[in-house]
């Protein structure tokens, strides 16, 4: 069903466009940019998921339920990670 | 010494109130169980007026249930103000109680399966006893041997838990001189229930006299000590040193095996395996715990590796020990 | 539409499909939370001891990681092949494809295995084989490893999982008269595939790349 | 078979129409596979259960006379690892929610039934598992599993213990995810999200947290276990790491997992309360969205777990404010089921006195939780029986109480089979007295300072623990009485019929018990719920003898 609508053609083009930002990945990590290549290499790697998610797994003709589904696990792991941290990061000993 | 206070008291509905803390957090207190009662008797008076008034088989005047949506907004805003009021309150109470004055007094304390071992800078420790000075800020500084414990002081309203690798704190200011509970409210094993012991607040010169008493005072003997204190060759000073005897006491514990009699023995390993306690055992038992397990004891084992914190001679002196213990398997009672 | 199998408790093929689609969702919203709790260890420890972090990540073998990762982003392409040949119903593309996949899935396995063979010759396995004569900071080097250890561990597993239900579905696609049929569950086991690749797409950077 | 005996015949419910074992244990109906998961919650209920009378006969003296300390440390662990994961968070979702969220949806079953038939093998997998650690040693961790203590020193069955609720864990999230795709995807016609029956929403809620937190909780467990097993592992403090990482992973799952045995249970009261009233609910939107409120902010609060574990003060002056918004959503439900009460006709029937029962015990621990959630009374009462007596009104007065009597109202629909009501109303009461009585001088003892899981306490606290271990042997008696009733109403010729309270909702259309497939054709409907008519119910009561 819902697979029809994207093309043999377009599935090459996002896994260039993926293997062209593992590539970046690498010669970043190689350049040493210090904390700024973590950061680089997250962005990168979230690029990488929004691609897969919205390409292969279809997400781009999914219905909007099956979107917040997708986004929950995200978000709800934004919360264990974040209020986690407030406590870590704020601690005084 | 004066012996009034909670110890040993008999039954009350409110516990003693006997640091200035205490007083602030009886207040918060206070106004929540009104609070609370407040609500209580509410709904439970229009539970029970409309239980009764409608009740079936009653005549009464039943009108079209009609929702208002007004009512909702109203009582969503009055929940809302109390609990932000009794929040902000209790924020503001709690940030004065974790913040010790610059000028307290501090004791260290650390807690261990089963015992609290309290020192004092000027030189006295204790355990499972507390000695305080009244009206003088005191900061108590709380640190681990092995698990989370928690160090509760009922008549302050207090309490703070005792981490591994970590050291916590938590400050006081007794007002009223006694007797009271020190409770480890924290879940640490098998003796957690018996983790108690005495916060003992004294006048300032008491304090001071006691102080001066006991700068020479070696803590109370206990059951633990015992096994280091049965030599008095300079192995058992070595025993004493690493401790050996918190764990291996005259008896098996779950903590570790008796060294009474052990030496010359076989050995039952966990593995199945059975072994002869001699010197290489031995050895290899402080340096690599886990090596062999004897059965009975935990897997991995709950003693920490001891390479590279004993030198040889120590290791030595540590065999000797063993050795002389084994002499006489009869007990351990303080031997010639 | 018509060729596929519907179970009584549904009415019809789109209420089913939407059922399959939405459950396959809610679990991979599980998945994330399963390591994400992994992450925010990794994250918490990694911003405790940054240095020693870097410094034992720099002991693995950044290659082998490096050719996974393109490993995934190819199997991942066929796998999405494979869904749209299953849509339009051809068997032998749907078959070529899932073979495709396996193997990119198998190769995946098999270098991590000799990573781990290799991880377990320079003593970098927590526990009493550890020995980081190489670090200055040794508990937090360990930490690393214990981390590195569980998170590929438990990837490698979802990855064999993956494997062998695609080798189930090979089966299922060679002997069933109407690959068509089949087409809905293949776009699941599509999603699982692609969740286990961006997993990996986040393991990368996290635990080769920290230097 | 003539079409005139398949009109004169009635149709098989879905208790007679297969006989074999097979039949029920392959069986993929949704309201089959809802009683084996009654049997085996009953049976998990009573070894919590007899854990706790050993454990209240133990406190009735302040020494450790009765058991020792280390059986002492394996009853409560016992009873709180068994009553949390194997009773409590299964009860009214895999027993009340697998039976009715199909019939009240207009469904004939739920979207996965094979999945729904695998969660009860796994479930049962993980008691198997739980409750061998019992007979391989017992665990003494208490149902927390705190490292390092776990981890490291715990001498006990610890691996057993967490190795099954890892895997009932799984149960709980075939279970959810199964009830999120149902109650989105197999609405009836015209059943849009405002006309469901407030306790589909409330499964909904709860389904959500059951999906959302148990990962948490199933990856926290393998790190125990891999700590176990290799002698490192990431929470141990001598190793350089933290215990509370663990704490914050453990209450992640676990603050959200109290609202996995509230939510349900206020789905079922707000059912009880609109029938037993003849009222709709009032404020049904209100009561709709407080459900999802709690569900969500229950995933922000589990910080106030850790007020004196060491966790910075920043970190728990957050945790401490957002805990008391929880409040706000609780408190809309409260009001909202009092004032339904009005302009009401109130009958006393069983299940209306353990709905009252339970709003009453619910308030009391809802009103108590925020002084957990006020941080300098916390740190007192922290880890004393003030937190017992807090949980358990919310658990035992609040789940229990309405998993009882969602039971009693739905029973003629389960068993096809009425109840003396009776005996019925004398348990509920007595139940209703027992539990006041056990759980009430508990929270005098926590302020006093009675600190929890100690088999040994200062002699001037026995008074009050005397009078809670009598309480314990009242609700112990009072437990067992609908036990004996309602087995006895199967072999018992009370036939119940297909509507027995007159109440509204999909449940009640089809006859009791239901048929197999539930409706012999998919129902419309055009209603909002809970269409009571105080007046018209009244007035025709009056007439009817």
């Amino acid at each position: 069903m819902s697979g029809i609508s994207l093309s043999t053609t377009s599935y090459r083009n996002v896994s260039i466009v993926l293997f062209t930002l593992l590539v970046v990945t690498l010669v970043l990590a190689e350049l040493h940019l210090g904390p700024l290549a973590w950061v680089a290499a997250l962005v990168i790697a979230c690029a990488k998921t929004v691609l897969v998610a919205v390409y292969f797994m279809h997400l781009r003709f999914a219905t909007p339920l099956t979107r917040v589904f997708a986004l929950a696990g995200v978000v709800w792991y934004v919360i264990l990670l974040g209020l986690t941290l407030g406590d870590v990061l704020t601690r005084a000993h | 010494m004066t012996s009034r206070g909670a110890v040993n008291s008999g039954f009350s509905l409110w516990p003693e109130t006997a640091s200035v803390g205490a007083e602030q957090v009886d207040l918060v207190y206070l106004a929540l169980l009104g609070l609370t009662l407040f609500f209580v008797i509410l709904l439970g008076a229009l539970a029970l007026g409309f239980g009764v008034k409608y009740r079936v088989g009653r005549a009464a005047h039943r009108r079209e249930v009609v929702h208002k949506t007004h009512l909702e907004v109203v009582w969503i805003t009055a929940a809302a103000l109390i609990t932000l009021a009794v929040c902000l309150w209790g924020t503001y109470v709690y940030v004065d109680a974790v913040t010790p004055p610059p000028d307290a007094r501090n004791i260290y304390v650390v807690g261990k399966q089963w015992m609290w071992k309290v020192s004092h800078p000027q030189g006295p420790r204790e355990i499972n006893e507390l000695h305080v000075p009244a009206g003088v800020p005191v900061k108590i500084n709380l640190t681990s041997q092995d698990v989370i414990h928690s160090f509760y002081i009922p008549a302050f309203r207090l309490k703070r838990d005792v981490l591994p690798q970590t050291y916590t704190s938590l400050w006081f200011n007794a007002t009223r001189p006694g007797e009271y509970h020190l409770f480890c409210a924290e879940y640490c094993g098998a003796e957690h229930a018996r983790m108690r012991g005495r916060v003992i607040v004294m006048e300032p010169a008491e304090f001071q006299r006691w102080l001066s008493d006991s700068k020479d005072l070696e803590p109370e003997p206990i059951p633990n000590a015992e096994l280091a204190e049965a030599r008095s060759d300079g192995h058992a000073e070595v025993f004493a040193r690493y401790a050996c005897g918190d764990c291996h006491k005259s008896g098996p514990t779950p903590e570790g095996p008796t060294l009474v009699g052990l030496f010359g023995q076989p050995v039952r390993l966990r593995d199945g395996r059975t072994v002869v306690a001699d010197e290489e055992y031995i050895r290899q038992s402080i340096m690599e715990p886990n090596a062999a397990v004897a059965l009975g004891q935990a897997a991995p084992s709950t003693m920490p590796t001891y390479a590279g914190q004993v030198d040889d001679e120590h290791l030595w002196q540590l065999i000797e020990f063993v050795k002389s213990l084994g002499a006489d398997a009869g007990g351990i009672g303080p031997t010639p | 539409m018509t060729h596929l199998a519907i179970a009584p408790q549904f009415d019809d093929a789109a209420q089913q499909h939407e059922s399959a689609a939405l459950g396959m969702w809610a679990f991979l919203a599980t998945e994330v939370l399963f390591f994400g709790g992994l992450l925010t260890v990794y994250t918490v420890y990694r911003m405790a001891h940054p240095a020693a972090f870097a410094e034992a990540s720099s002991h693995l073998y950044t290659w082998i990681g490096a050719v996974n990762t393109v490993v995934l982003l190819l199997s991942s392409w066929t796998m999405a092949l494979a869904v749209h040949a299953g849509a339009h119903g051809e068997r032998a593309r749907i078959i070529r494809m899932l073979a495709a996949t396996m193997a990119l899935g198998l190769a995946f396995l098999l270098l991590k295995a000799v990573e781990y063979y290799l991880d377990f010759h320079d003593h970098l396995v927590p526990g009493r084989a550890f020995r980081p004569d190489w670090s200055t900071n040794a508990p937090a080097a360990q930490m690393f490893f214990i981390l590195y250890f569980i998170l590929t561990g438990m990837h490698a597993a979802h990855m064999l999982v993956g494997v062998l239900v695609v080798a189930c579905f090979v089966a299922v696609i060679r002997t069933t008269p109407s690959p068509a049929r089949h087409a809905n569950a293949l776009e699941l086991v599509g999603l699982y595939w692609h969740f286990v690749d961006i997993v990996w797409i986040f393991l990368f950077p996290l635990l080769y790349l920290v230097a | 078979m003539t079409t005139l005996d398949a009109i004169i015949l009635p149709a098989p419910s879905y208790l007679t129409a297969h006989w074999s074992l097979r039949s029920w244990l392959l069986t993929l109906d949704h309201k089959r596979i809802a009683m084996l998961y009654l049997t085996s919650i009953t049976a998990f209920f009573f070894v919590g259960g007899a854990a706790a009378v050993l454990m209240r006969l133990e406190l009735a003296t302040p020494a450790s006379d009765f058991v020792v300390s280390g059986a002492y440390n394996r009853l409560f662990t016992i009873h709180g690892a068994v009553m949390v994961w194997f009773f409590l968070i299964p009860s009214i979702p895999t027993v009340l929610g697998n039976f009715l969220i199909p019939l009240m949806i207009g469904a004939r079953d739920l979207a996965f039934p094979r999945l729904n038939l695998m969660s009860w093998y796994v479930f049962m997998a993980g008691g198997a598992l739980a409750t061998g650690s019992i007979i391989v040693g017992g665990v003494d961790t208490g149902w927390t599993f705190y490292t390092p203590y776990s981890t490291t020193y715990a001498n006990s069955a610890v691996f057993p213990m967490v190795a099954g609720i890892f895997v009932a864990g799984f149960a709980s999230i075939m279970t959810g995810l199964n009830f999120i795709v149902t109650i989105h995807t197999m609405r009836a016609p015209g059943l849009t999200w405002f006309r469901l029956p407030l306790f589909v929403w409330a499964m909904y809620a709860t389904s959500l947290v059951l999906v959302l937190a148990t990962p948490v909780l199933a990856i926290t467990l393998v790190l125990i276990a891999v700590e176990r097993f290799w002698g490192v592992g990431v929470f141990d403090p001598a190793l350089g790491g933290d215990p509370l990482l663990f704490q914050h992973l453990f209450w992640f799952y676990s603050h959200p997992a109290v609202y996995i045995m509230i939510l349900p249970a206020m789905g079922v009261v707000s059912e009880l309360v609109a029938c037993f009233s003849r009222n709709p609910i009032f404020g049904y939107r209100f009561v709709a969205y407080a459900s999802m409120a709690i569900a969500i902010l229950g995933f922000l609060v589990w910080g106030h777990h850790m007020f004196v574990a060491g966790q910075s003060v920043h970190a728990s002056m957050v945790f401490s404010f957002l805990s008391f918004l929880v409040a706000i959503p609780s408190g809309v439900k409260v009001f909202n089921w009092i004032v339904t009460l009005r302009n009401g006709t109130i009958h006393y029937k069983t299940s209306m006195v353990y709905a009252l029962g339970f709003i009453g015990l619910f308030t009391l621990g809802g009103l108590t939780g925020l002084f957990l959630a006020t941080l300098p009374v916390d740190v007192h009462v922290h880890d004393t029986y003030f937190v017992i007596a807090h949980f358990h009104y919310i658990m035992v007065g609040g789940a229990v109480m309405a998993y009882l009597g969602g039971m009693h109202f739905w029973w003629p629909k389960i068993a096809g089979r009425m109840y003396n009501e009776g005996w019925g109303i004398f348990s509920a009461i007595l139940m209703f007295f027992g539990f006041n009585l056990t759980f009430f001088p508990q929270f005098i003892l926590g302020y006093l300072g009675m600190i929890r899981r100690a088999a040994e306490y200062p002699p001037e606290f026995q008074l009050l623990n005397v009078l809670s271990s009598a309480g314990a042997s009242i609700l112990g008696v009072a437990y067992l009485i609908p036990l004996v009733y309602l087995t006895r109403s199967l072999v018992r010729p009370a036939t119940a019929e297909a509507n027995p309270w007159n109440a509204t909702g999909l449940e009640w259309t089809v006859s009791s018990p239901p048929p197999e497939h539930n409706f012999d054709s998919t129902p419309v409907v055009t209603t909002p719920p809970y269409s009571y008519d105080a007046e018209k119910t009244a007035e025709l009561e009056a007439v009817s003898p």
